[in-house]
């Protein structure tokens, strides 16, 4: 198989891909001359607690398509797939520092653990307030009883989004800490792929897979997940997701919840929404409602193909943050 | 050869694992494929690369090898990333602190110091023996290296006594289920792969101790 | 090849795709109980042209994504890439249709051009005042000599963009397919594949094409291009394209344009940064100035890989037009 | 063979139309696949599918071989969308105008019906011969059966004639640069296929005359 991609040199390209963005997002987004790490033009924020974020490269809009009013307000950007180290870590804290303080948002991975856990460290050492959020909803990645070992996925979002409204109200470090450790404690995700992306750094696939097989509880590395099947309809495979997720948190009927549907890469929209109308389909007999729904691709793994079903259950609090206005590069809402 | 080890050998031994990991770069991207993200080979030579200018750069006059290890695991943690950064970086740090005033090592300052490195691992990794990862590679090669030189073995011996500890360590984790890092969520899955980790701290063991044999 | 989807029986992907899209907008959009026909919630706004728009199936987030205030208020649905039929755009118009007239905006393709046609005949003669607006910016489809022959691609986007606008601040129909027109008229793209869709009607790829090549000016629907050649490097490629842009339209030193960089479905946005830095070199090597940048996928094909350029010369009402926020399902703008 | 035709006959043939179509269907894809948007056969079908019912649900007592056209034609029009549907529908339409109050069809009149069949084409299309769409079936095929009449051929010669003729068009679209339809982009590239609505008029011609010579 040839690699088929539109890049130039493989090791230049972050840093092309983050010329154009920084170009194309210029009124909303600016770079540190010191470190590859991104962060709202405005940024610090006066009288805001900094939200920062980061991982691995690959995962477009994720994350620096997050960067924006009432979402994040720096991003530390890795190469793909690679956790950013923790120099990186620690310029963006300071940038996103106004003085209230900085929470960092990351996925459960040792490498992002341990380098947003140093840079936190770092920062701290110098007088800085720092706090984290560990975002782990992928329930395919680990049974309940070792929850905190579970890798984070597309529940990411959500923390973004209700930390960064609640930093954009005012709110303290404290405060955004602890609704955002409740938004991820009511958050829980799984995924399917059946086609791996090719790492342009490499010109390998990710993972090897069959002609008609799929990847169930896939993470968005391509890390494998449950179990490899053979290819299923929507509805068959969307309900093996959707029951999983609903019976790892303690939904219960008359609950509400946000619903993300996120696309890793090709698979397309007109695909999700028929796996999102089996997911509404079976809130309903559970007697769940929606609050909320996105759709769309909002963390990608490359091109991979495949699709993550999120569940975020709602309370009074989180509705008004979910539902409150975002600016962000990739992610709008009125 | 020498039963002790200068500075300049040091250096020598930090290029030649560049180079080893460099020459294993696409095979460390393969074992991490079926149980990682298929980075690791990717990480490991970009942050492993910038150490070479490091090396270069230290001062001639300088000799403390405790701090030129240092230097080297500073890098490694600040601007190396992925989980092998902090990892690698760290071990370097603790191992340089282990000698850190020495401008020669005795063998048993090399015992020392590696059992710094491999505590190193284990501190940051908050790992165990068995949980396939690069610490089952390291933590060997530190027994073997130790026992070598309690046996008092020459300083050739121990360095390769050191080298097959590592080569055992690393193919042991072929059979193991993971429990650390990104392969531990496959429980059952993640046996029949060698740990990328764990190769990649075979690749730096061998050429490390391997180029101080032969120097 | 095994075709990998996410699908049901295919002869109801459309209707359950539409299912979905319907729950999970349901507080923007409704859909027609007699066709197949989604419209603005509140439609017909009263005191508003009305914008109605539509095509073949396949293109998410277009045609339906962009319904919502300061876009679109009607579209009809197609089959996969399948102009939609008289009647369907008929009721479509009626729908939209405020007492105002109503504004029909459509791609340059004879079924497109002969089904809105006959359904704007039968709605004027029934005193329904409609006017149309056919777009014609791929410049890959004919010689400029025969323009009126080009096909429609994503430059679409731009005039629902601003029509939908000057629509909102409640403009007349002539006014609006006046300003249309000049959007259209500066407007230009170009687009490039490298990998075919697999149409879940047939389960086959809508073109053949070797392991290292791609197709130069391909359309959205995957018709041939200008040529077949090997793959090149991002920069060799987008120059290529973002040259022929320039050059159909007598682009000036000192203009102004909007940029949309385009993904037809699996080329990740990564990609597409790396591009669109290019043409942002290109641009300022012309001395033009970049007005505002689009990026991500506005009009796709299912899943192909490739991506396109297009370019829209600006003036003062346009660029008022582009700024102003809109609230489309899909496309959201503060 | 009878030298008029029943309205039992125009329905019987029109189920053999939707039947041939069906049989093409992927085929009619196919040939959209190089010089379209590979959804030929599925429009086709999808829109001829629905004339069924319309001429099910079609009165026994209605005689009107022309109001029977006029209703599958507004159906194609109204709920067949693509390019053929406004195509195929207004030919219908045409044609139906044309034999409108007719309860038998003379050879003459048959002639009369599909020149205006293949006029609603032209007209809708604004196409000429040689532009390699569907005109370039219909109109041999409407020559051939105009010809094979003025020379007093029997209807059953002159229906085998409509289709030779309607074969040989299409197959004339192989060699032809596209000036019409999605294909007309491509200038030198369209040249080589066959056109799809070509073939699909193919189809109709081959079931729809052909069945009345069986029958
Ligand atoms: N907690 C840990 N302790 C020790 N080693 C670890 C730990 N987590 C990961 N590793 C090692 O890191 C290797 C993966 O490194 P790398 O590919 O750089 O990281 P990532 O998984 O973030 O892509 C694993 O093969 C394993 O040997
Ligand atoms: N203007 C036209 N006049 C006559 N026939 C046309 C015209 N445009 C298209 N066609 C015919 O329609 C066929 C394509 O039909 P179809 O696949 O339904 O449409 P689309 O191109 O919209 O997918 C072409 O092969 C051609 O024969
Ligand atoms: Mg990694
Ligand atoms: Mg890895
Ligand atoms: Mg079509
Ligand atoms: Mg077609």
């Amino acid at each position: 198989m040839k690699v088929k991609k539109f890049i130039n040199q493989p090791e230049n390209l972050i840093e092309e891909m983050l010329e154009g963005f920084v170009i194309a997002n210029q009124n909303k987004v600016k770079r540190l001359e010191t470190e590859r790490v991104l962060v709202r033009k405005d940024a610090p924020v006066t009288g805001k607690v900094g939200i920062v974020t980061g991982g691995g490269s690959g995962h477009k809009p994720a994350f620096i398509g997050y960067i924006g009013r009432g979402l994040v307000d720096a991003v530390a950007v890795g190469d793909i797939f690679a956790a950013p180290p923790v120099q990186r870590v620690y310029e963006a804290i300071k940038a996103a520092d106004a003085g209230k303080g900085v929470l960092l948002c990351l996925g459960n991975y040792s490498g992002d653990v341990m380098n947003f856990g140093m840079a936190q460290e770092l920062a701290q050492s110098e007088g800085i307030e720092v706090e984290s959020v560990i975002v782990n909803d992928d329930v395919a990645s680990s049974p309940k009883e070792r929850m905190d070992n579970r890798r984070g996925v597309a529940g990411e979002v959500i923390l973004w989004k209700v930390a960064g409204a609640l930093a954009e109200e005012g709110a303290d470090l404290k405060k955004i800490k602890e609704v955002g450790e409740r938004a991820v404690f009511n958050t829980r995700s799984m995924g399917v792929a059946h086609t791996p992306c090719i790492l342009p750094t490499t010109g390998k696939p990710s993972f090897q897979i069959g002609e008609e097989e799929m990847e169930i509880g896939v993470g968005h590395h391509g890390e494998p997940g449950i179990k490899r099947t053979k290819m299923m309809s929507a509805d068959e495979v969307t309900e093996l997701l959707t029951r999983q997720v609903l019976e790892d948190l303690p939904f219960q009927r008359g609950d509400e919840v946000t619903v993300l549907v996120n696309g890793l890469g090709s698979t397309s929209l007109l695909e999700m929404y028929i796996c999102f109308r089996k997911v509404a389909q079976i809130l309903s007999d559970y007697g769940i409602k929606i609050h909320r729904t996105y759709m769309g691709e909002f963390f990608t793994s490359l091109e991979m193909g495949g699709f993550s079903v999120t569940l975020t259950k709602m309370d009074e609090e989180l509705k008004r943050l979910i539902d409150a206005p975002c600016d962000g590069i990739h992610f709008v809402q009125h | 050869m020498s039963q002790s080890i200068s500075i300049e050998k040091v250096k020598y031994a930090l290029h030649k694992v560049v180079e080893n990991l460099e020459k294993n770069r696409q095979y460390l991207n393969d074992l991490d494929s079926p149980i990682g993200d298929s980075d690791h080979g990717e990480s490991v030579c970009n942050a492993f690369h910038k150490i070479q200018e490091i090396v270069d750069k230290f001062p001639e006059e300088k000799r403390d090898i405790g701090e030129l290890l240092q230097a080297v695991g500073k890098s490694i943690v600040l601007s190396g990333g992925a989980a092998m950064g902090p990892l690698y970086g760290t071990a370097f740090m603790d191992a340089g602190k282990a000698v850190l005033g020495k401008e020669e090592l005795t063998p048993a300052d090399l015992v020392q110091m590696w059992e710094a490195f491999a505590g190193g691992i284990k501190r940051r990794g908050q790992v165990e023996l068995g949980d396939k990862t690069m610490y089952d590679t390291i933590y060997p090669s530190f027994l073997a290296l130790q026992k070598a030189y309690e046996e008092g073995k020459s300083l050739k011996e121990m360095l390769r006594e050191a080298i097959e500890g590592a080569q055992e360590g690393m193919e042991s984790t072929k059979d193991l289920v993971s429990k650390r890092g990104r392969s531990s969520r496959l429980g059952e899955r993640s046996r029949g792969h060698i740990d990328p980790g764990a190769a990649s701290s075979y690749f730096i063991i061998e050429a490390f101790f391997g180029s101080l044999i032969d120097n």
